[in-house]
């Protein structure tokens, strides 16, 4: 509850009378409130946010909302405040939500906030009112085709690593089977470029004919979408479409699900109309061609990508491949499948962590790390390319290191192979 | 001795009419009394347009009450009390009684009370709600006046409101008035009347304070969903305790119970969803026929269940809408339809067991 | 969230509507307990001590009339009235003497204890009830009837009298007590308020007004505990507020010709809260300031407050000088309906209605009633120096009247 | 009140520097490009003032090759024209050069406050305001971090070493190299920069270039390095030992 403000002068007098301190201390009058409903209305007029005024609190969202488990923040609440008058557009909430669709899943009267939170953000980016560390990813992904800031010209880098034949197809003028779109983390990021190297290994073992754009690829910019920055990602979206239409391969395989997610559902828009798979989707049929025979012995648990799971309705395909390595034990955290937790990475989330940590009391990462030990978890099995970072980084916060391994499938199945 | 072929309908609202024409269809007489000038009953005399269709009114209705006064087996008897009644099933001699004393005597072989409800009158409450100092503070009622009207304005100075709140539960859910009961209507009028308002005033906000929201069925996307999501119409959890006059505005206050905190926000107008309570024919009936009144006060039904929803305690004699409780236009005329199939049946039964 | 403008808009007791408000008799939630009492005295359970004649007959929430003494009466003091306003008792014995009526100003009165009751402080219901028996009894035994002048004495009475008509146990334990002392059980016809007699006698006064009123605007603030506390027994009266407040104080200061101004707050408490003002003072000035004071100022800008009970007068009055020091909108006299009647029809400001005794100052309130305050109070000191010189022993009756 | 903003595209570190191997320049060909963070700060600095008191901004580029980009962004960001002085320059163009052509520009169209970054990242000699401004003999002041306009005074503020901050003001016209503007510079969102580029221009403005005294670049070299720091090997435990012996012996902590 909160407390009456007291208002005390020091020393106050009155006709000639001191009143010290406590004899002049008030308490500041309830002011009468308002409703002003021209903030809800701003909110509701923008195209795209309009379900927001359907919200009729029955609070289901906020019991499967992962954010408020670790703060103060659920679609109800968004409305509520909006409601009242507090301006969504000034407000931290319009950051917090990681887009992971676990309220929409639920919300009888289908309050849409993967619609509603980019709307109402592309507002606020347009108004100059984003969080820094935001701007600073987009200004990145802008300039350099990537939200980590990293060379352009080093994309392909990391295919040195990969003592694998992996080709480019600007040098490979040849058609190939599958277009593998690798995005910016597997591109950049040392642990992103483990997975990378291991599935690379794994296309070659499976004799895939492939190819990659290399530097003439940019990030898909599907979370940059939905962090409001709908401009960055036209512009993605027209590059990488250009990029691609210049070549001859039957299907796109991703490493990201929020790739496969702007594949699937975006970039056709944009006139990039491919078949497109998930990397596990792509191998689950192929489980017995891919000679899975070292044994990993330990108890795996998996984490349901939002994008892939939830968003695009794929949950079989990473497991099947997880069951497919001898001696693996899979075991289900409590939140699993439709019900999974956010790693926290979505929806910008990635690109936010110090303006989130100011309005949870633990990272989402943190939350799911906690919950895969106590599921008894020697490894967590990853499949989207933030989660290896956010979780490894979660695991030594909590106290973990040493108690739970992250890995990404690729990483897994490649180990069984015995390519890495 | 063979009983009387009369059914004596008493009060022609909804249920009434339904229960005068089913009586009527199914061959027997339909003797219908009714006290005030015209039949119709309290929507149609009250309301601009119905829930939950918001259909106008007469129009809506204008085929039940036009086949009640031309049907030929059933005598109108407009400006009529019942004021006595003694016999049993088969063989009521009731007397009726005209406007000017006039009082004549019938013998019926079952009665149907139709007899309604009234409104809950605001200046009973417990909480300070005014209607009896402020001019902007309005029933349900007094606003399908204005709808009937066609014009929405603050009767205090004839200008149009630009926030309009809406109270419910005024008179119904309340152990200290002693109405414990949902009146199950008045969240779903509200909303209709704020989706009119609205309509008419397309600026204006409107607000709709309640302790839950009840609207069954299809009212839920009807009239609440509408409301909410195309009007827009604002919802707040919380009822509001008290209007106090502030300048030339409503000032209310209660608790925002959603945000826990308290409320006080100032209104152009207030209107008051106001619940039902037996009417006083209903009371006066019960009193005549010695009818049994269940623990609410509206007139008991033979077992209290959900089963028989129109005999009452006393052989013979049934009852239709809201006289029995709380009820909508639609149960009130279902149940004129079942209460006609019941009497006429418990008149040629009553003729079986003669022979 | 932003505090909002409001506009002013005055307006006296006449309500705004049209609608008139008839009360259906089934439907009144208080019971009377009239009937209760009378029967208990003819089973022989208590003396009912009859109110005695003559009586003026005033309607109250429900439509049931109560039977107000003129004369005849025993006067309840209260403590804070004797202890902090003393010319709120004074003004009420004054105008008894004015209008020529017999009353009895005992010596053997004891305190009701509400306070402490109602601060949740102290005391227990048969102690409680002993204590209003007791007065009772003296009343009694006194031949005048009791009138409390006391607001919390008199909400706190109407409770403990509801509680022996309902309990037999409490009755008997209450009367082995007066068995022991050696005094009657004895429950008067009615619990009356001395507001109630103002009431009653406002026409009375109306006709000895001395100043011209026409210009003076008082907000009232009605006492929770003479109206909210058994809400039936209090006086209301269609003219005022169209029945819906009650006319206690508002309808006397009306017919004196003054100016009865509405505003917003009129409802809340003045922040006395007995707990509050014994352990939260800070509570207390803020609401009885903010919340009460300064929602009068901005929407009535009286001249005077008015009200009928001992906190309200305490707290309203002796809250302002907190708010002064924080620059807030305050600074109207209060005090009440007695002391102004009382000053209206002719009552030495000082010498009866004691006004010294106040806080805010309320000397532009005399002024605008056509008094000088100045050479009232050189008169008052003229008589202090009489005593101080010996040639007065202390003021009388005769003096002041 | 109105302002000039000068802009300057400038390889962009995040990609390695190439070298022409032959003559030790730089291979501007081989690199991307951005706007100077200085420039951006001048930007950011005018558009402050045009909330403030209402001025008219434009932005200024000289025609180096891809720097339509940069001025859609400072449209979109808010500013009212774009200016591209068009002639016979290249990323190779010098200081000197550029300097002069704004000069002449300024010469033509009236402005009363040039703004510009102090420096920009490729020369660091911060000479692009001081000669404008002593072409046109406008006073001139350089590491700026906080302009004013109070009526036709314009106040601004210098930082000097230790601490100590300096308040001037003069009259316009002015030219100052801007150190920080009082924010960090805006973001335009993509959208917005797009937008521009569908709805609004660039003014050309031919700038045929005068012949200007030129520095002539003997060659380019990397430094001698005078010594290495000291690579701490070993466990935490042990670099954190020697950390704490390296900052006793330089006295830098006491105990």
């Amino acid at each position: 509850m909160q407390k009456a403000k007291p208002i005390e002068l020091e020393l106050a007098v009155v006709n000639g009378i001191e009143l010290p301190g406590h004899w002049n201390r008030m308490f500041e009058p309830r002011v009468i409130s308002e409703y002003d409903l021209s903030v809800l209305d701003q909110v509701t007029s923008i195209e795209g946010a309009e379900s927001l005024g359907y919200c009729y609190q029955c609070g289901k969202c906020t019991a499967v909302c992962p954010v408020d488990t670790v703060g103060d923040y659920s679609p109800r609440k968004v409305f509520r405040r909006t409601q009242l008058g507090a301006s969504l557009i000034d407000s931290p909430d319009l950051w917090l939500c990681t887009t992971c669709r676990n309220c929409l899943r639920v919300c009888p009267k289908e309050v849409n906030m993967i619609e509603i939170m980019p709307a109402v953000r592309e507002q606020a980016v347009l108004e100059g009112k984003a969080p820094e560390e935001l701007l600073t990813a987009f200004e990145n992904t802008a300039r350099y085709g990537n939200p980590l800031g990293e060379p352009p010209r080093k994309r392909a880098d990391w295919v040195k690593t990969a003592e694998v034949p992996v080709p480019v197809m600007s040098q490979h003028k040849a058609p190939v089977d599958v277009l593998w779109f690798v995005e910016c983390y597997p591109s950049y990021h040392p642990r992103g470029k483990d997975a990378s190297v291991a599935l690379a290994r794994l296309f070659n073992a499976l004799g895939i004919e492939f190819g990659i754009l290399g530097t003439e690829e940019k990030c898909s910019g599907d979370s940059q979408r939905m962090a409001g920055e709908k401009g960055l990602f036209d512009m993605l979206a027209e590059h990488n479409v250009k990029m691609l239409s210049k070549y001859q391969f039957n299907q796109i395989v991703v490493t990201d699900p929020h790739a496969f997610n702007a594949f699937l559902h975006e970039y056709p828009k944009y006139g990039g109309e491919w078949p497109v798979q998930h990397y596990t989707q792509f191998l689950a049929p192929l489980i017995d061609q891919m000679n899975l025979t070292r044994p990993i012995p330990k108890k795996v648990t998996f984490h349901d990508p939002c994008y892939l799971g939830r968003h695009n309705g794929e949950y079989e395909a990473p497991r099947n491949l997880l069951k497919a390595i001898p001696e693996l034990d899979l075991v289900e955290m409590g939140h699993c499948r439709e019900t999974a937790y956010c790693c926290g990475g979505g929806g910008g989330g990635m690109w936010l962590d110090s303006f989130v940590r100011d309005y949870t009391s633990q990272r989402l990462s943190e939350k799911r790390v906690r919950e895969a030990v106590e599921y008894g978890a020697d490894i967590l099995a990853v499949t989207c390319p933030y989660e290896v970072s956010r979780f490894e980084d979660a695991v030594k916060s909590t106290g973990n290191t040493g108690k739970l391994e992250v890995k990404d499938i690729a990483e897994l199945l490649a180990y069984s192979a015995q390519l890495i | 001795m063979a009983g009387s072929d009369t059914v004596l309908i008493v009060g022609a609202g909804p249920g009434g009419i339904e229960a005068a024409r089913g009586v009527a269809d199914l061959g027997k007489r339909a003797l219908l009394v009714e006290a005030k000038g015209d039949i119709g009953g309290t929507p149609y005399e009250y309301y601009a347009t119905l829930t939950p269709d918001l259909r106008e009114t007469h129009e809506a209705m204008h085929e039940m009450v036009s086949a009640v006064k031309e049907h030929p087996m059933i005598d109108l008897r407009l400006n009529t009390r019942v004021v006595h009644s003694e016999g049993e099933i088969g063989h009521f001699m009731v007397t009726l009684q005209d406007d000017t004393g006039g009082q004549v005597e019938e013998e019926v072989g079952a009665i149907v009370v139709a007899t309604g409800f009234q409104h809950f009158d605001p200046g009973r409450e417990t909480q300070m709600y005014g209607y009896y100092e402020y001019d902007d503070v309005l029933t349900l009622v007094d606003a399908e006046q204005m709808f009937k009207a066609g014009k929405i304005v603050r009767p205090s100075n004839g200008e149009e409101p630009e926030r309009v709140a809406f109270i419910q539960c005024v008179g119904s859910r309340d152990r200290q008035i002693g109405n414990q009961w949902c009146s199950k209507v008045c969240c779903g009028i509200a909303s209709k009347q704020s989706i009119e308002i609205k309509r008419m005033l397309p600026k204006a906000k409107v607000f709709i304070f309640y302790i839950d929201m009840r609207m069954y069925g299809f009212w839920e996307d009807m009239i609440y969903w509408k409301a909410e999501q195309f009007s827009p119409v604002n919802y707040v959890r919380g009822i509001v305790t008290e209007i106090i006059r502030k300048g030339d505005k409503l000032l209310i206050k209660g608790e925002d119970t959603t945000m826990g905190r308290p409320m006080e926000v100032l209104m152009d107008m207030v209107i008051l969803s106001v619940g039902m309570e037996p009417s006083k024919g209903t009371l006066e009936m019960a009193k005549i026929l010695q009818l049994p009144r269940e623990e609410h006060g509206f007139i008991a039904t033979k077992d209290g269940g959900p089963l028989d929803t129109v005999s009452t305690k006393v052989p013979g004699i049934f009852v239709v809408g809201a006289a029995a409780g709380p009820k909508d236009i639609e149960d009130t005329v279902s149940m004129g339809g079942a209460a006609a199939m019941k009497a006429v049946a418990s008149l040629n039964r009553h003729a079986i067991e003669v022979r | 969230m932003e505090p909002m403008e409001i506009p002013v808009v005055k307006g006296g007791t006449k309500v705004a509507t049209s609608r008139v408000f008839e009360r259906d008799p089934d439907t009144v939630r208080d019971e009377d307990l009239r009937e209760a009492i009378w029967e208990l005295g003819r089973e022989g359970e208590w003396i009912v001590q009859p109110v005695p004649e003559p009586y003026y007959l005033a309607p109250t929430k429900y439509g049931r009339m109560k039977k107000i003494p003129l004369e005849h009466t025993w006067h309840h003091k209260s403590c804070g009235q004797c202890g902090h306003i003393p010319g709120y008792s004074t003004s009420i014995f004054w105008l008894n003497r004015l209008l020529g009526y017999d009353y009895f100003d005992p010596r053997d009165q004891t305190s009701c204890t509400a306070w402490n009751y109602y601060a949740s402080a102290t005391s227990n219901q048969v102690a409680q009830a002993a204590v209003a028996m007791r007065n009772f009894s003296a009343a009694y035994e006194s031949g005048y009837f009791p009138m409390i002048h006391c607001g919390t004495s008199f909400g706190h009475y109407k409770e403990v009298r509801h509680e022996l008509v309902h309990d037999a146990n409490l009755r008997r334990q209450v009367r082995a007590i007066m068995d022991k002392l050696g005094r009657p059980f004895v429950m008067p016809e009615e619990i009356v308020h001395y507001s109630e007699w103002m009431y009653a006698v406002r026409d009375e006064l109306k006709n000895r007004v001395q100043y011209d009123l026409s210009n003076i605007t008082a907000t009232v603030h009605p006492a929770c505990h003479y109206y909210k506390l058994q809400t039936g027994d209090a006086i209301y009266d269609p003219e005022i507020y169209g029945g819906q407040r009650t006319a206690a104080v508002t309808g006397v200061v009306q017919t004196l010709g003054a100016n009865v101004a509405d505003y917003s707050s009129w409802y809340d408490c003045c922040g006395f809260g007995f707990r509050h003002i014994l352990v939260q003072k800070d509570f207390t000035r803020s609401f009885a300031t903010l919340r009460k004071i300064e929602v009068m100022k901005a929407e009535a800008n009286p001249d005077v407050v008015l009200t009928h009970d001992t906190g309200c007068v305490t707290s309203l009055d002796k809250s302002q000088f907190a708010a002064q020091a924080h620059d807030r909108n305050v600074g109207v006299p209060v005090m009440s309906e007695s002391q102004f009647a009382a000053i209206a029809v002719g009552a030495h400001p000082f010498r009866v209605a004691q006004l010294h005794w106040h806080s805010v100052d309320y000397r532009p309130l005399l002024r605008k009633m056509g008094i000088d305050p100045e050479k009232a109070w050189a008169e008052f000191q003229g008589d202090l120096d009489q005593i101080q010189g010996g040639q007065m022993e202390f003021m009388t009756w005769e003096h002041v009247l | 009140m109105r302002i000039l903003v000068l802009s300057k595209s400038v390889p962009d570190l995040v990609e390695e520097l190439a070298l022409d191997e032959d003559n030790g320049e730089l291979l501007h060909d081989d690199m991307t490009y951005v706007p100077s963070e200085w420039d951006d700060h001048a930007l950011e600095e005018a558009l402050l003032l045009k909330e403030e008191v209402g001025a008219e901004v434009t932005v200024l580029a000289v025609d180096t090759g891809d720097v339509d980009n940069m001025l859609f962004t400072a449209l979109a960001k808010g500013a009212d024209h774009a200016v591209k002085l068009t002639g016979d320059f290249d990323l190779a163009t010098s200081n000197r050069k550029r300097a002069q052509a704004i000069a002449n520009y300024l010469r033509d169209n009236t402005f009363d406050l040039v703004l510009s970054g102090v420096q920009a990242i490729d020369d660091i000699d911060g000479q692009i305001p001081a000669i404008v401004a002593g072409l046109l003999e406008w006073p001139h002041a350089s590491v700026v971090t906080e302009v004013s306009i109070q009526g036709e005074q314009i106040h601004f503020r210098q930082e000097y070493g230790g601490g100590l901050q300096a308040e001037f003001s003069a009259q316009a016209p002015l030219v100052l190299g801007i150190q920080a503007a009082r924010k960090p510079p805006r973001y335009a969102s993509i959208a917005k920069v797009r937008q521009m580029m569908k709805s609004s221009t660039v003014d050309e403005i031919d700038a045929s270039a005068d012949t200007v005294p030129e520095i002539e670049i003997r060659r380019f070299f990397k430094p001698v390095a005078a010594g290495h720091a000291e690579m701490i090997e070993g466990d935490p435990e042990e670099v954190a030992d020697r950390i704490i012996t390296i900052l006793k012996e330089r006295k830098l902590v006491r105990g």
